[in-house]
């Protein structure tokens, strides 16, 4: 319901406070500002840190309107403990790719690559998305392969790659982009079956329920989805 | 007149138990003397409250500051006590006048009269150029003379000081003990006073206490402590020869069988004292009037003021005063055997 | 003393050589050569502690860094990072000095066991401590709860919250640094401070404190710098709000996300202005006893 | 001495009383009262410290409790975590005191500077310190390219990069807690140990390091507790690889990625282990000289 | 024969300019005496290294220790002397035994050897049974033995000692003042001694040296320096009346017009010293032999040993002993005005 919010007009005004993923920083940043172009007397307030960090922040009743999660399971959280107003939606999806130094120089052509000795790999931890997507991507391929590490997130990962600790890692096709001067993204046909889903919501008890869900839905709208898929997302 | 301090002291620490009784009257000064590691200190930090009786009680001025069988005791802040330490103990961030001034402001002074207070004492003791020093600029004599300032500037009913004028020279510490005393002479409480000096323990204290081991051996006025010792370490103090022994009539008869004859008639259980200058020493067995004499080996020889004193052994350890014209004459040496002659007029008995 | 006290007269004046020269010559340098069994692993200490610095520096993106510190939320982060940690520092001072003090002082049943939960913010990692502070000041926390209904006062995701958080995670370095520091002070002088009537308290203040003085530094300048540098903690339970409670740290950590470059430099000038502010202050704060 | 050298015989044993009585009386407790100045910001202080805690502990999901901690890589996790956090404070304490001493004792040029720079790894949030190790001790830094070619050896990825990272972060506490205890002490006994001989290397172990044990001991501990709890550094420079660099705080955020209570669980066995090492250990400890 | 120490000691402190040259002879002990605050720990700690000359020079033994002229210092750990502090400063953490054991060791002893020397020196301190003790847990006279067996144990070319005896109780300062006089009669290096005691310095000391005010004053033999005092705090040391004049034949003339007539026969700058014993009082104007005789008034008086001391101002300030006969027979107190009478024959005149 929309009562006690400050709004009770369709018409959205007055301040958004969105908890989004931190891998979502710039792309988010950028929909806020062409929101707030676009609903005059809006304002929009983001807390972007670790999903899981942010579904407990929820949970233990932060002043959230909207929550935008880099995992279904993260979403879950929240979801269970009756936070969300309605399902949440899946606004984007993101497709892992296998990060190299630039110029490649391993010749890393597709997974099975990454199982050859000598070829140092970081993968992320099974518990965070972009690691339970690899594991399902390397099970697809009927890949073996011990990594080097299990890295907290996919960040980590790709600055491995980055300062040239590790020979590749699986990463997210958007941190490949925003990278684009030190790495290269080797994309392979395994990691289909390995996309991960970012869902939306709004917040049951969301201060300003009716701004909340017109951020939501300018989100999903051509304009929202513009800015993701320019920063490497696909649309769901 | 019920005395300002009432005191039995019983400490136990380590294999160390300290059990002595204190009464001090108003406005009288008891000098403890012992030896080293008698108990001293202990008991001024007992009287102070820095160290809890194990038995006893301390009542000062009808308040019972300590007592373990009625589980009171009273913290030394809230004791009218001043205190100068064996190590001083000046707060080392201060200076000399705050120092001073810190009983004062603690007694609710304020902070400009509190630093009056403090000059004035500091003044007395000498110490008004070096009032802004801290006290790791000073030498050690003059970080005495500002902790016997800071304890008598709170103007405590009891005075608990410990050793004050050790770190003195000779000039300051006659100045400072003629100072102390006019000080003493007008003070209406109590006054402890620990020395190694008798000049001091002489010429400031009204009484003398003397402890050994941790109980008292003696205790009295100067003159009779002086002429009637009880122990070595008080026969030593006061520069006397002493020996205990059972008097029958004109003799008194050592352990070791030794006849001491004297002047006195004794019965029963004794002491017998004289001085080392009353020794005479010769070098044949005299003839004549002393009617002690004893056949002795020379065991060392020091200069002792204008004379020299010579320490005997043989059936009895004395010491003997010589003149070195004497000693010249006698040409002693360690080792060498000499007669030594006490008349029975030099000595004093006195029953033990 | 009047003139006559003593048995002699006065001439010492003429005795006395003239008055010292006015101006003390400068000290010479006599100090011992440092032995080389502490030189060379202070030297290797040293270099562990600086050498990733310089790491940083090389790494540093010199060209750009011009505007980059000119970027806008910048300077707020920093400011609310300076402005958290020294109020945060000053909460642990008042409530810390006195809890080392009791842990050092105070004879109690369990003091070992309550010494030992004073760690329990070092070992806790940050972001579960966040976690747990959500758990007690957070809007539906066991305390937070309370202080929301009765005063409407919310703590969580506000600047108090970030002070909370770097107090709670920086208060267990002044708490131990100054407990070490009164063991090792010279309990003597409290007695003789009791003697002339001064109160615990009385002798807290005016002789413990100012004895244990470099102790009580060392420990502001340890929280201090531990809660500047903050992190996990902060943006579990203060949230990441720009100009609110978005501290240097988690600038950094956004930061991160888009380039290393960013991160680097905002450490940067963290780290540059906390150094001078350190360098300056803490010498003359460390010699004043 | 003789028995005669003095000028009167010995008869004190007939004077002296019966020896003492042999067992001493247990010391009644006389301490005086604490000042409510000092007990209320103290009560406050442990509050705020032992309160999360507390919050943690009504959220912990007891009844899985048991299955939860014999869950397979627990133990590993915890045992390592020991283990490095031992050994690093270890290597803090041989580098770390040595280098607290020159800031306590040499008087050189920078010596200012140098002492801020201490601090930088306080400050730094630890991910970047990660960074920085790697960009010096990485397969492609400064020193760690030259081990690489040199020797073979790389210490990202393994459990001496977990050391080195959390000598790192945790040296600091201890450099700062040693250098606060020896300006503390009295420099008068180490004059003392010169005049009879012994070179500064001599006064330092025996002299001035007993003098400061307590101040070391804190030091120690701030610095293992720490060690103990650090994650940022040590998952980016050593990575997090079950049973090579897996530590507990690392296990623990990963847990928070899935549930909270899983995370939980995983903290208060860290903090259980290390509050009952520190309070058998440190009275012990701290108590020595 | 070079001596063992060569020294000009120039150290400047906030306002305070030591400046004194002291010379050891091998096996001489120098007694270094003063008011305090006159330099002598500064001394001691500039002769030690631990604080460094700003001008002069210390040379032991042929070796070149401090000489800012030519940038030379030798730290203290390599200068082979022994010190015993004013303040002990014993090792808070070592037990009596290791405190001891800690300069031999340091010296290249074994383990088992410093322990056993050790042992020794404190036996001979008279501390055997306490060695395990901590300081903490020792009286103050027992940690200054522990001190002074710490300084000797490392048997030193240079041995400095702060005012070693003071904290000893008159016995066991006696025992102790007798063994250090022999050990240092066996001791082949030289030996300074800082004591306020004058019985220390005449018993222990080949020679004396007295400084004021970070000047030597006065130096030479006890003798010398008892019979003639140069200075106020000389002459309050040995116990003497002084006063400083212009000698002509029989006369000496004091600055403010006052004339003594003494025995010997003077010319030009001179002092007139007299005993406290030398003053007669007496109530009315004496007539007969003294030839000087003044009116005075009794400023104080005092207890001194067994007589009576009386400060008396007028003419000239002197201080007079009486027997307490003679007090109570001239019913003296303060305020009271006496005639004062000493014969020419007891006074001592010398060139100032
Ligand atoms: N903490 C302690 N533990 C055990 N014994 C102690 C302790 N403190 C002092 N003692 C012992 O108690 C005895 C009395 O010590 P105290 O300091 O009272 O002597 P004192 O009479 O003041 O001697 P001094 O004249 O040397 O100052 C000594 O034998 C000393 O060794
Ligand atoms: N650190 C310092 N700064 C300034 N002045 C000092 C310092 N230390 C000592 N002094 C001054 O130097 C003078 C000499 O001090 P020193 O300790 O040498 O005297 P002392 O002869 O040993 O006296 P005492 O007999 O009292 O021990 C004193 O006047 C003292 O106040
Ligand atoms: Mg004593
Ligand atoms: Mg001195």
């Amino acid at each position: 319901g929309s009562e006690g919010g400050p709004q009770t007009t369709g018409i959205p005004a007055g301040a958004v406070t969105v908890f989004a993923a931190s891998s979502l920083t710039e792309s988010f940043t950028q929909i806020g500002k062409d929101f707030e172009a676009a609903n005059p007397g809006t304002h929009v307030t983001f807390n972007f840190a670790g999903s899981s960090a942010l579904a407990q922040q929820i949970n233990q009743g932060a002043p959230a309107d909207v929550f935008a999660s880099a995992s279904p399971a993260t979403m879950k959280q929240v979801t269970d403990a009756g936070n969300g107003d309605g399902d949440a939606v899946t606004f984007v999806r993101n497709q892992l790719v296998i990060a190299v130094p630039k110029g490649n120089p391993d010749r890393v052509a597709g997974l099975t690559d990454l199982a050859k000795s000598g070829v140092k790999v970081a993968l992320c931890a099974e518990q965070v998305p972009c690691g339970a997507a690899a594991k399902k991507a390397l099970d697809a391929g009927g890949v073996a392969l011990t990594p080097v590490t299990l890295e907290q997130d996919v960040r980590a990962a790709l600055s491995k790659v980055k300062l040239g600790e590790v020979d590749a890692a699986l990463v997210y096709r958007t941190d490949v982009r925003s990278a684009a001067a030190d790495v290269d993204g080797v994309e392979f046909p395994e990691s289909a079956q390995a996309i991960n889903d970012y869902p939306v919501i709004v917040l049951k008890e969301a201060p300003n329920m009716a701004a909340a869900r017109a951020f939501v839905t300018y989100v999903l709208s051509d304009k929202g989805r513009s800015v993701l898929t320019e920063a490497g997302f696909q649309a769901p | 007149m019920t005395p300002v301090l009432d005191a039995r002291l019983v400490v136990e620490r380590g294999g160390f138990r300290l059990d002595v009784g204190l009464r001090i009257g108003a406005g009288e000064v008891v000098a403890l003397l012992g030896p080293n590691g008698a108990g001293k200190t202990t008991a001024v930090r007992a009287l102070a409250g820095l160290v809890a009786l194990t038995d006893g009680h301390i009542v000062v001025g009808g308040r019972r500051f300590d007592d373990p069988r009625a589980a009171t005791f009273v913290p030394p802040d809230q004791r009218p006590i001043g205190v100068v330490f064996q190590d001083y103990l000046l707060f080392p961030h201060l200076t000399a006048l705050d120092n001073v001034a810190f009983g004062p402001r603690c007694h609710g002074a304020s902070r400009p009269a509190a630093h009056e207070t403090a000059a004035r004492w500091l003044a007395r003791a000498g110490m008004a150029d070096l009032a802004r020093r801290k006290p790791r600029q000073l030498s050690g004599g003059q970080a005495q003379r500002v902790a016997l300032a800071r304890a008598l500037a709170v103007d405590p009913a009891l005075l608990l000081l410990d050793e004050p004028l050790a770190a003195l020279d000779a000039r300051t510490r006659l100045d400072t003990r003629a100072q102390l005393h006019r000080h003493l002479t007008d003070h209406a409480g109590a006054t402890l006073i620990v020395t190694h000096d008798p000049l001091d323990a002489l010429v400031l204290a009204d009484r003398l206490v003397i402890i050994e081991d941790g109980h008292v051996v003696q205790e009295g006025d100067a003159a009779t402590i002086t002429a009637r010792p009880r122990t070595d370490y008080v026969a030593r103090l006061v520069g006397l020869n002493l020996y205990r022994g059972r008097g029958i009539g004109h003799t008194v008869t050592l352990a070791d069988g030794f006849v001491i004859t004297v002047a006195d008639t004794m019965d029963g259980d004794a002491f017998v004292a004289f001085s080392p200058a009353a020794v005479a020493l010769h070098l044949d067995l005299p003839s004549g009037s002393p009617r002690n004499t004893w056949p002795a080996t020379v065991a060392g020889i020091q200069r002792h003021g204008d004379n020299l004193r010579v320490q005997l052994s043989g059936p009895i350890g004395a010491a003997a005063d010589v003149t070195p014209a004497a000693a010249a004459q006698l040409r002693l040496q360690p080792g060498q055997l000499v007669w030594a002659a006490v008349k029975a007029t030099e000595t004093r008995a006195y029953p033990a | 003393m009047s003139k006559h006290d003593n048995p002699s007269t006065h001439h010492s004046d003429v005795l006395k050589p003239g008055p010292p020269a006015p101006v003390a010559p400068p000290r010479r340098r006599v100090g011992r050569r440092a032995p080389v069994a502490l030189l060379i692993p202070a030297a290797l200490g040293l270099a562990f502690l600086v050498l990733p610095l310089a790491g940083l520096l090389v790494r540093a993106p010199w060209s750009t860094l011009p505007q980059r510190l000119v970027a806008p939320g910048v300077l707020t982060a920093l400011r609310l990072s300076l402005l958290t940690a020294t109020i945060a520092t000053v909460v642990c001072v008042v409530l810390g000095v006195p809890l080392a003090w009791v842990l050092a002082r105070v004879d109690f049943r369990g003091r070992r066991i309550v010494r030992a939960l004073i760690t329990v913010p070092l070992v806790l990692p940050p972001v579960v401590g966040g976690v747990a502070l959500l758990l007690v000041f957070g809007r539906k926390g066991i305390v937070g709860g309370w202080l929301n209904e009765t005063f409407g006062i919310t703590l969580a995701f506000t600047t108090a919250g970030v002070v909370i958080a770097e107090a709670f995670v920086a208060m267990p370095f002044l708490v131990i640094a100054v407990e070490g520091a009164l063991r090792g002070a010279d309990e003597r002088y409290e007695e003789a401070a009791a003697t002339l009537g001064a109160g615990r308290w009385t002798t807290f203040r005016r002789v413990t404190l100012p004895l244990v003085a470099p102790g009580v530094a060392a420990g502001a300048v340890l929280c201090w710098a531990r809660a500047l540098g903050e992190f996990g903690a902060t943006i579990t339970f203060a949230g990441n709000f720009p100009g609110r409670t978005q501290t240097m740290p988690l600038a950094v950590y956004l930061a991160l996300e888009k380039d290393l470059e960013s991160a680097i430099v905002l450490s940067l000038i963290l780290l540059a202005v906390s150094v001078t502010i350190l360098a300056t202050l803490r010498d003359r704060w460390i010699n004043t006893p």
